[in-house]
């Protein structure tokens, strides 16, 4: 059993993308893209293979999809740029490409969930990704599978207020158990 | 049978093989260091509170108030303030302020100090009621000092 | 033998086991439901130390987190310091001279070895035994005289850096880790006379606490909780990182699955570690301690990193997101510890008290790295 | 007015056997602390006065003025009523104890007995004392006690039959008789009785190392398990009452081995026999008592019942029966 073949696998479970990466450089070998609704197919797999969890994390992506917009438009800016610059180059009249903004609405930021897997026996570190939206930030819990993932994902509740449904105990664990707070959002302010 | 008489002897073996451990090591002599009566010396790299350094020619601070020891402390307990003064090159120090309350003595202020100009000192019987008293004027230390 | 069974369930009460309690070691809280003396039901409480550690590395620069990272495991704080070091250093692409890579292997195997060291003593005094704990005491502080003279601090090291370390070894270092390496193989046997082969002791680890080699995997347990448990495991030999693929060690794994298979894995660490410190002083290249070309303020490309190390309690690893500013974006720490202790609850079920002890004295638990 | 010199004379013992004992206690702990320290390779008290001897002084003092905090919620009566129920029959039993043939304060006939029923006393002040105590660790700690003791009194008894047997008598001053004129006359060596007598008294020391409490069998104490176990709720001076008993049992466990084992006041080699071989060799006992303490790790009380009765009952059982057939047969 070798990376290739679990990237197969995962990709057959319903996986948005499976990457595989350059360990050396990134840490881990396969980076993979899933859909809330077939991590739990995704980390079947894994199990099946015997892998062993190593962590359950959160990223908070706040901010994200403006920086990306800014992009989008800084790089039509430029290409309008060039093509203006170009125009003017061969004495013609600049094309009327009005750069507009895009007006439409931001699509909403995202929560990931990161799940850390390795093997005992061979080296293949996968990191299964899975975003959804920060105004509802469910997961279906994993720790059925692996028992370890319940106080990870209890710690990411904690940090992120991602809720893992199905888990059989979200109550804080590192945080006072009145916490209603999560420290590891971007928008956190104490 | 055998099996359970060869378990008891063999345990009370090691029993007595414990004692006789124990025994030898009450009869060798003491390992302890009879702490404020006797001191071990210090290594030279021990990292006390942080000290500013004098110039040998002048006595004044070798500091020339570059803000990197500021910058680089993780728990913002150093204050470094300079103003310029004429004749003089670059700013004259006036105020350094170390907040020992929140320092963690991990050293990134002295590594990022380019003329030299901190060191640690050896001072570790640091004992006081207020907790003021542990907000040191580096700079009066020093004069204080010479 | 029914009738027994049902009337014997009813009757349970809770005992809160800490948050300060002698064999908790720091600020844990256990709450057991007991029947009698069996524990139907164990629920560690943790948080009591929580600093939020992720937090601060988001708020601070890079370098500004490196004296974080030997205060959370304050037992074996320069593998933390690794660790940390060689995640920023993948991420930013710096190369580490290899006089560094060598005096960073010495420093951290030595503190392996004081971590056992301390770990034996505070789990014989789990055991009710005293004496051992100062014996090893007496041992682990030629190392935190080592380890000062060449760090400048005795518990929480703060040494490595991003390209290197912070100072160069002297003479006097090598002369001295030689000196330890032999007394303390000196004294090893007087350790296992002592303690290991006591009959008192047999009887409460062996066949003690059994945790098997699938319960490691689903809960995540590694180091010498999964090495006891006959899986060959260890970051050091799995992903080999720093200098450690050229030095000639082994790892002991024990498959028992019982507390004294644990026991036994970390007293063969100690002598394993003393051989990687031996072979790493006799080929000790000269050469710098900091690599040239460091950056003053890192910052690393965007993307995320993971790198993981062995510690004397497992795999420890790091993940970074950055976003090619000059703060880390999202630092997760992923402990060793947290994961072996959460198998806790289902490995004592209806153990007995004194023996669950031994247990948790057994996984070597560390609340500062558990509670971050 | 006419006063019964007996009268006078036990008075006189009684209040040199409760003055022995409270001393014992205090420097005995003064004793353990050294010897601890000294095998750990540390000093140990070294403060207060020479050697730190006059430390027991200031610990006392220091127990003696803290307040004595009776908690909510424990039964008053029996939470101040079980550390004297400690220490009072310790102190009975050394009326019966012969330091030489002149040194007792009653001779009795029936002496070991009188022993035996006073340390089972004991047990009952400990029980009573977790119980009143509504502590959790406190209960758990008084049923292992209880345990204990059960399960420890049979080898000690069957092995202190074997003795009877031997002797014929239970006055503790004619056994010690019995055994005078040098070591090969003591009850240890009595091998023409039983080749097992060694290992009797093996049997007999374990058994009052449990009954006393002691390391390895501390599991009514277990710090690391059950904090202070009996004691938990106990400050100040009910601390110390408890503890001044604990001590003053392991004195007369380790008289009663000596006057049984021993040869009491009998001199190795036949010359000066008198009070200070008695204390030298309870002394000796002691020592070693807390030289086990400092070295072995604790077993666990289900360890400790399989040791009662899966090894020494049956061995104890064997030596009574060797001995019975030895002493029909010569």
């Amino acid at each position: 059993m070798n990376c290739a073949a679990i990237k197969q696998k995962l990709a057959a479970s319903g996986a948005e993308s499976v990457i595989e990466t350059e360990y050396a450089r990134k840490g881990f070998a396969l980076d993979v893209q899933v859909a809330p609704e077939h991590l739990v197919a995704a980390v079947s797999v894994l199990d099946a293979e015997g892998f062993f969890i190593e962590a359950v994390t959160g990223v908070d992506w706040l901010g994200e999809q403006a920086a990306l917009r800014k992009e989008t438009e800084a790089k039509a800016a430029a290409e309008a740029k060039v093509k203006a610059e170009a125009a003017a180059a061969a004495g013609e009249e600049a094309p009327a490409v009005a750069v507009h903004a895009e007006q439409g609405e931001l699509p909403e930021d995202v929560l990931e969930a990161v799940y850390d897997f390795n093997h005992y026996e061979y080296l293949c570190r996968v990191t299964i990704r899975t975003r959804m939206v920060r105004s509802k930030p469910e997961v279906p819990t994993i720790s059925q599978i692996y028992p370890g993932a319940n106080w990870h994902e209890r710690e990411t509740h904690d940090f992120f207020g991602i809720i893992f449904v199905g888990h059989p105990y979200l109550v804080p664990l590192l945080l006072p158990e009145d916490a209603d707070y999560h420290p590891l959002l971007k928008d956190f302010r104490p | 049978m055998i099996d359970y008489l060869r378990e008891i002897i063999s345990g009370t073996w090691s029993l007595f093989v414990g004692l006789g451990i124990t025994i030898r090591y009450f009869f060798q002599p003491v390992v302890t260091v009879q702490y404020p009566h006797e001191t071990l010396p210090m290594t030279p790299r021990f990292r006390g509170h942080i000290e500013l350094v004098k110039d040998e020619e002048t006595g004044e601070p070798k500091c020339i108030v570059c803000g990197m020891c500021q910058k680089a402390c993780p728990s913002n307990c150093i204050t470094v303030n300079g103003e310029k003064r004429e004749g003089v090159k670059g700013k004259v120090l006036t105020e350094y302020t170390l907040d020992f309350t929140k320092c963690s003595l991990c050293g990134l202020c002295v590594e990022s100090c380019t003329p030299k100009a901190i060191t640690f000192s050896k001072d570790y019987n640091l004992a006081g009621v207020r907790k003021e008293a542990y907000i040191f004027d580096l700079k009066k230390r020093l004069e204080a000092k010479n | 033998m029914s009738a027994f069974a049902e009337s014997e369930a009813k009757e349970t009460f809770v005992l809160n086991l800490g948050p300060q309690h002698p064999a908790t070691h720091g600020v844990l809280r256990v709450k057991l439901t007991m029947d009698g003396e069996y524990i139907v039901e164990a629920e560690p409480v943790l948080g009591y130390i929580h600093r939020m550690h992720e937090k601060m590395g988001e708020n601070r620069t890079w370098a500004q987190f490196l004296p974080n990272t030997g205060r959370m495991d304050y037992l074996h704080a320069l593998a933390f310091n690794h660790g940390y070091v060689s995640v920023v250093e993948r991420a930013a692409g710096i190369e580490v001279p290899e006089r560094a890579e060598y005096l960073r292997v010495i420093t951290s195997e030595l503190n392996r070895v004081s971590s056992h060291l301390l770990w034996f003593g505070a789990f014989i005094l789990d055991l009710g035994g005293f004496s051992p704990l100062l014996y090893a005491f007496d041992d682990r502080e030629h190392i935190l005289d080592l380890l000062e003279s060449v760090t400048g601090s005795r518990l929480t090291y703060c040494y490595f850096r991003f390209g290197g370390v912070y100072n160069d070894i002297d003479g006097d270092f090598v002369v001295g880790a030689r000196a330890f390496i032999k007394r303390l193989r000196g004294r090893m046997p007087m350790y296992h006379n002592l303690v290991t082969k006591n009959i008192i002791l047999m009887k409460r680890l062996r066949e003690v606490g059994p945790i098997s080699a699938e319960m490691c995997r689903k809960y995540g347990a590694t180091g010498p909780v999964c090495r006891g448990s006959g899986i060959n495991f260890d970051v050091r030999k799995h992903e080999p990182y720093s200098i450690y693929p050229e030095m000639d060690f082994e790892v002991p794994v024990y498959e028992q699955c019982d507390s004294m298979a644990r026991y036994m894995v970390r007293m063969d660490e100690i002598e394993q570690s003393l051989r990687i410190v031996e072979q790493a002083l006799d080929k000790l290249p000269e050469g710098p301690v900091m690599a040239d070309k460091v950056p003053k303020i890192i910052k690393p490309p965007k993307g995320d990193y993971y790198h993981a190390v062995e510690t004397a309690r497992g795999s420890f690893g790091v993940r970074v997101v950055s976003d090619g500013s000059n703060t880390p974006y999202r630092l997760k720490l992923r402990s060793p510890t947290y994961s072996n202790l959460s198998l806790y609850g289902e490995a004592c079920q209806g153990m007995l008290l004194p023996d669950a002890l031994a247990l948790m004295g057994s996984l070597d638990l560390v609340i500062p790295e558990i509670d971050r | 007015m006419y006063v019964d010199p007996e009268i006078i004379r036990l008075l006189a013992f009684l209040i040199g056997v409760i003055a022995f004992a409270a001393l014992n206690a205090a420097y005995l702990v003064w004793l353990e602390r050294k010897e601890a320290a000294h095998i750990q390779r540390r000093i140990g008290p070294k403060e207060v006065g020479p050697f730190g001897l006059f430390q027991p002084l200031v610990d006392g003092i220091k127990l003696m003025t803290k307040q004595l905090i009776v908690p909510a919620g424990v039964d008053p009566v029996l939470f101040k009523i079980a550390p004297i129920l400690v220490m009072v029959p310790a102190i009975m039993s050394f009326v019966t104890i012969p330091f030489s043939d002149t040194l007792v304060a009653r001779n009795l006939d029936i002496g070991l007995l009188a022993i035996f029923a006073f340390a089972s006393v004991n047990v009952l002040g400990l029980l009573l004392g977790a119980w009143g105590s509504r502590n959790k660790y406190a209960v758990i700690s008084a049923a292992r006690v209880v345990s204990q003791n059960v399960a420890y009194e049979i080898p000690m008894l069957v092995t202190v039959v074997t003795l009877v047997m031997i002797s014929g008598t239970m006055n503790l001053s004619k056994i010690v008789g019995l055994q005078m004129g040098g070591f090969w006359h003591w009850n240890i060596f009595n091998f023409s009785a039983s080749p097992l007598m060694p290992v009797a008294f093996l049997i007999f020391f374990v058994c009052m190392l449990a009954e006393t409490n002691r390391a390895p069998f501390d599991m009514a104490e277990a710090e690391s398990e059950l904090v202070a176990g009996a004691f938990t709720e106990y400050s100040g001076m009910g601390f110390g009452v408890f503890f001044m008993g604990e001590y003053a049992n392991i004195v007369i466990g380790a008289s009663v081995a000596t006057i049984l084992f021993l040869g009491g006041w009998d001199c190795p080699f036949g010359l000066f026999p008198g009070v200070h071989w008695f204390l030298i060799k309870m002394y000796f006992l002691i020592f070693t008592v807390i030289w086990i303490r400092w070295t072995y790790p604790r077993t666990t009380f289900y360890g400790l019942l399989n040791l009662s009765w899966k090894i020494l009952i049956p061995i104890s059982f064997v030596n009574l029966i060797l001995t019975s057939a030895m002493l029909k047969v010569f």
